[in-house]
């Protein structure tokens, strides 16, 4: 428990922490921008850890559990990393309609992670969307930020199966 | 023309009932001045209304939405219906809902017998619960020196959250998650015990409906609620203002 | 500063008049996915290649319509003989612009002498596919901002608010609401500070209408607001948009600051004393946050949770101060009203439903895009004539409209109109604007169940009829596309529906079982045939007299 | 033959406690036995259940294998049907186990727990069903006596009730966990 302070020392000189102070400060360090400020994190940081939930709770004045609470409330929000690279199933209902639910199936059983899961080598995160307003390309999926409308299963698995050709090259 | 003065007492009808009421008293508290029972869970006298558990709804002519009888607000000429059929068997539905949403084992639960869910489906005429149970995997949390908190137990009528909140200050309860898999958590999800905001007030102990929040080492039989504490806080602080 | 107005619209007339041809480029979402940014950087190198930057231009601009053809290109679409292709490859700029000056590129045609074209009536969308998004000028040369300007030199408020109500608009959101009885409202209500939210969450799947006006023409939206502000008597203004449009998001905040730098937002606008300024907030991927309450509650940086109303938000919204909120497609009518107009509105439509409605077409529709036709239109016309008719070549079982809160409505009523009244009669509603066409394969229960997971999973979980009622609702579909139902789950399923119907707190949980009882209507017997063989003596239940005897 | 209306009672998964209550009824069992023939149960020999049975009492949740296909069948072969206690109302005690899999809660019982033949059994006890459920959950029930036992005289009460041709009210009598 620290009492208010309007410009708290961040958890460390990570640069990244000077945004999202930032941030507050648009805000008025007001726990309204409470919401802002998350985003702020996660587009940071990619995700909320402990340490950035209570700096951000301390800065705002905000009590830890509201900002927990807000953190879990809203699908954007990861309090986990994410994977390396990051494929989004749209869940939308023309994209459902045409046959998604069959990629994201082949997509699971591939990879052996559920939606929302991350392979625990971290390589790949497999994300559901309620519907990214493509519906016209149905079905849609995104590949590391990049949208693919009319997507079909073998399409989506070989893209796929080249980001981790790519990875292993990499490494190797 | 502007209306030289303002109505403050309003008459209206509830359940064929006249009654006389101040323009800011709730139609609950109308009824219980009346002695017109009308079942509630979330609701706590001492802490705002949220409206969350749907069992005080009632009927009110001319209009055809269910109104939350905690959060409606008494208006000339209203006619209120507090216990038609329809809103006994929405009443009951809601309990089910409830019974079935966590783990609630009446028979091994330290409240058994102190509880409001527990009386509320006698009251309300409960023999069995119509849907099937959804089983969720819960830990009990026993963290606390004082207090145990069980999940299990829970009916997420936030009345913790909102006493801890607004009487003691020191929110260290809220709610995470959403829809089914809310959860009332403290501080940063972590073991009671360890919630550095906690006061060990025990207020929220104290105003917990079921078997959720309890003394650690009190037997069933001990295991009573203290309450009255609540409206002598509110009336003690405006006093002093 | 009407002049200013004009002196910006001339300049750009000029401009364009130095100009021989104009190839504009769709960079709305659905044309992007497809590569419609690389496409526009060929074009640009292309004309500079064959030294023709001087009298040809390459532009950016929102959606045309048809995404299913996409990436869509116009060239000089303001000229007669306006020539569109479709699905544009990177690979064909060069055979576009070498073709400017001679007979277009046959293989890339697209006609636009179809009904998708003819039939729509544009005035949400009149800009859409137009004009540059990114640039204000474009806007203003197409009398942008002069509505905004009319209300505040030559209107009082109250006469902005005869206007809108005059126009017969609704809300666009999905309910319907009069928007001229919500602006004199909020406009009543007591207070200094007031505040204009737009609803920008679009959260429906299967809706991209809000997306798109965000993305093709933002500063409609701007101007809208600003117009309800001055109406309302109140300065500042958000706007609520979903996290998931980062190019909506992203277009709004040039516009924003364009709007600020010419004056048409902040203070004293356009020379007058009138201040409005614009915010935008994120959502954060929360569909409940589209209802009001729980819209204000995220504004205000807690848990999107909903709570009871009364008090309404005109009364008690953001901050307790009496608020009024539209969505985008409604603001997107006040510009073109004040323009022309509330009896010129009016005019349009029928009966109770003024006005056009911008709809989403998805599914299993050839012309999968985004159109705006006159309230009334038959659903036959928009699936068959503008839709262009069923893909794969299947029949058409049945259209659901209003997403998670609606309904589906089969092939046999299509030729019902097109307004708020005709399609609640048929247990449905209007909603946003989301249309998904649905052919035979498609099975009603699963349907149902799809969008019980959804209304399930977006449960904010305050009250209990909606938070746990769901869940059972949706594990009785479940057993359902199992084929394990008995026909108690079928009671069962029923008496959840009405109950959670009317005992929930907000409009989620009162809309969810819709899409239940609608295809409950329509489709009974693809229930019944998901049920499990009957159980016989197992399945008895006894009467008292029997054993009295 | 009798032409007194018949009585069963059955056992699931329960603890027996609701029989003993049962039993509790003391002498009134005569009066009972005067209104009603006591045709099959765990306290009388029979062993076979009666072709159809008026009024049938259950104890217990539905657990295994056995248990589900006892229950559908004395469901066919009985008028009235009535859960007995919270374990047959509710599934209570017997359905705390829901949250594991069955395979743990065996491990538990069987091996983790024992000190002598380590091991799951595999014939003679019933396989388990997935979760425990109320009676109602697999047919469909007539009356219910919640209670965790019903007190004697609620069960009395509740049977001369039914075999004068009304059905018990006993919101004020019994309730959850009673």
């Amino acid at each position: 428990m620290t009492p208010r302070n309007e410009k708290l020392e961040p958890p460390s000189d990570d640069k990244r922490w000077r945004i999202v102070q930032a941030t507050m400060q648009r805000n008025g360090y007001e726990r309204d921008g409470l919401i802002e400020t998350l985003h702020t994190v996660q587009e940071s940081f990619g995700y909320l850890d402990d340490e950035s939930l209570r700096y951000v709770a301390a800065s705002l004045n905000a009590p830890l559990s509201q900002v927990y609470g807000v953190s879990t409330f809203y699908h954007l929000f990861s309090l986990k990393p994410a994977g390396r690279h990051t494929c989004v199933v749209c869940l939308g209902t023309a994209c459902y309609i045409k046959g998604i639910p069959h990629l994201l199936k082949e997509i699971e059983r591939t990879y052996g992670i559920k939606a929302g899961e991350t392979t625990s080598d971290g390589h790949l995160s497999l994300i559901t969307a309620r519907c990214l307003g493509s519906c016209g390309l149905a079905p849609v999926a995104v590949f590391n930020g990049e949208i693919a409308g009319k997507i079909e299963i073998e399409h989506a698995l070989a893209r796929l199966a080249a980001l981790r050709e790519a990875e292993d090259v990499r490494q190797a | 023309m502007k209306r030289p003065f303002k109505t403050r007492i309003k008459t209206l009808k509830i359940d064929g009932i006249d009654v006389g009421a101040r323009e800011d008293e709730t139609i609950l508290e109308l009824a219980q001045e009346n002695d017109i029972f009308i079942p509630t869970l979330c609701h706590l006298e001492g802490v705002h209304d949220v409206g969350s558990c749907r069992l005080c709804l009632v009927e009110v002519r001319g209009t055809n939405k269910l109104l939350p009888a905690c959060m409606t607000y008494a208006e000339e000429g209203m006619e209120v219906i507090t216990n038609s059929e329809r809103l006994q068997a929405y009443r009951r539905q809601v309990l089910d809902l409830l019974f079935s949403e966590r783990n609630h084992v009446c028979s091994v639960c330290v409240s058994n017998g102190h509880c409001e869910l527990q009386w509320l489906a006698g009251k309300l005429g409960i023999s069995h619960v119509g849907v099937p149970y959804l089983y969720p995997q819960l830990e009990v949390d026993a963290s606390h020196r004082y207090y145990s908190y069980d999940p299990n137990r829970c009916i997420l009528c936030t009345r913790c959250v909102r006493v801890c909140d607004e009487i003691e200050g020191a929110h260290t309860w809220d709610v995470m998650g959403r829809g089914v898999e809310c959860l009332v958590i403290s501080d940063l999800n972590q073991p009671w015990g360890t919630a550095e905001s906690c006061t060990r007030c025990g207020k929220c102990v104290q105003v917990c409906p079921t078997g959720a929040l309890f003394n650690k080492g009190r037997a069933v039989a001990e295991m009573t609620k203290r309450r009255d504490f609540l409206p002598y806080l509110q009336t003690m602080r405006e006093g002093r203002k | 500063m009407f002049d200013r107005l004009e002196e910006i619209t001339k300049a750009e007339q000029e401009t364009a008049g130095r100009f021989d041809h104009t190839v504009d480029v769709c960079v709305a979402a659905g044309c992007m996915s497809s590569q419609s940014v690389a496409i526009k950087e060929a074009l640009e190198k292309e004309v500079e290649a064959h030294g023709q930057g001087h009298r040809c231009r390459v532009r950016g601009t929102g959606c045309m319509g048809l995404c299913a053809a996409g990436p869509l290109i116009t060239v000089d679409a303001e000229k007669p003989g306006e020539i569109m292709y479709k699905q544009v490859t990177v690979g064909d700029a060069a055979d576009i612009v070498a073709s400017l000056d001679s007979t277009p590129v046959e293989r890339l045609r697209c006609r636009t002498d179809v009904p998708f074209f003819q039939r729509q009536k544009k005035i949400a969308l009149e800009n859409s596919g137009l004009i540059d998004p990114e640039r204000i000028e474009e806007y203003i040369a197409r009398e942008g901002y002069s509505g905004l300007m009319r209300a505040l030199t030559e209107m009082s408020p109250s006469d902005v608010i005869d206007e809108v109500v005059a126009s017969g608009l609704r809300g666009r959101g999905g309910g319907g609401y009069p928007t001229g009885l919500k602006w004199t409202t909020v406009a009543k209500s007591d207070g200094d500070v007031k505040y204009v939210i737009c609803n920008a969450d679009e959260g429906d799947p299967g809706a991209f209408m809000d997306r798109s006006v965000l993305e093709s023409d933002p500063h409609r939206i701007l101007e809208g607001m600003a117009i309800a502000g001055y109406a309302i008597g109140a300065s500042q203004g958000y706007v609520y948009v979903r996290g998931e449009y980062p190019t909506a998001v992203a277009r709004l905040k040039t516009a924003i600051r364009q709007a600020r730098r010419a004056n048409m937002l902040g203070s004293g606008i356009g020379g007058t004393l009138f201040n409005f300024h614009v915010d935008i907030r994120l959502g954060a991927g929360a569909f409940v946050c589209g209802e009001e309450t729980a819209l204000i509650a995220s504004i205000e940086g807690k848990r999107g949770t909903p709570r009871p109303r009364p008090p309404y938000p005109a009364e008690f919204g953001l901050w307790g101060r009496p608020t009024l909120i539209n969505n985008v497609e409604t603001f997107a009518n006040i510009a073109p009203i004040i323009r022309n107009g509330g009896d010129w509105y009016a005019r349009i439509g029928s009966g109770a439903s003024k006005g056009t409605k911008v709809f989403a077409l998805a599914g299993s529709i050839i012309n999968t895009g985004l159109i705006e036709v006159p309230m009334g239109t038959p659903l036959r016309e928009i699936v068959y004539e503008i839709g262009g008719g069923i893909s794969g070549g299947g029949e058409c079982k049945a259209i659901q409209t209003g997403g998670p809160s609606g309904g589906c409505i089969p092939a046999g009523y299509f030729d019902t109109p097109v307004d708020y009244e005709s399609l609640s009669a048929l247990g449905s509603i209007m909603g946003s604007g989301g249309m998904i066409v649905m052919d035979e394969s498609a099975s009603m229960v699963d349907v149902a169940r799809y969008f019980m997971e959804f209304c399930m999973t977006e449960s904010c979980g305050r009250c209990v009829p909606c938070r746990v009622g769901t869940v059972h609702m949706h594990n009785i579909l479940d057993k359902f596309s199992r084929h394990e139902a008995t026909p108690h789950d079928l009671e069962l399923l029923e008496k959840l529906c009405d109950m959670v119907r009317n005992t929930s707190l907000c409009g989620l949980g009162q809309t969810a079982p819709n899409p239940v009882m609608s295809t409950l209507r329509y489709f009974r017997d693809e229930y019944m045939d998901c049920m499990m063989p009957e159980l016989n003596g197992a399945e008895r239940v006894g009467e008292l007299m029997e054993v009295a005897r | 033959m009798s032409e007194k209306p018949t009585l069963a009672t059955v056992w699931l998964d329960g603890c027996s406690g609701c029989h003993m209550s049962f039993l509790d009824i003391d002498e009134r069992i005569l009066d009972l036995a005067a209104q009603a023939d006591l045709v099959y149960s765990p306290l009388v020999d029979t062993k076979e259940f009666p072709e159809m049975v008026d009024i049938t009492l259950i104890e217990g949740a539905v657990s295994s294998e056995e248990d589900y296909h006892k229950i559908r069948m004395v469901r066919e072969h009985t008028r009235l049907l009535v859960s007995l206690g919270d374990c047959a109302v509710t599934a209570n005690v017997p359905a705390m186990r829901n949250r594991f899999a069955v395979r743990s809660v065996l491990e538990r019982a069987y091996i983790e727990n024992a000190d002598l033949n380590q091991d799951i059994p595999v014939q003679v006890i019933p396989a388990l069903r997935e979760t425990s459920i109320p009676v109602h959950q697999v047919v469909p029930v007539d009356v219910f006596i919640p209670g965790c036992p019903p007190a004697a005289d609620t069960i009395f009460f509740a049977l001369t009730e039914l075999l004068a041709g009304r059905k018990p009210d006993l919101r004020t009598t019994t309730r959850f966990g009673a």
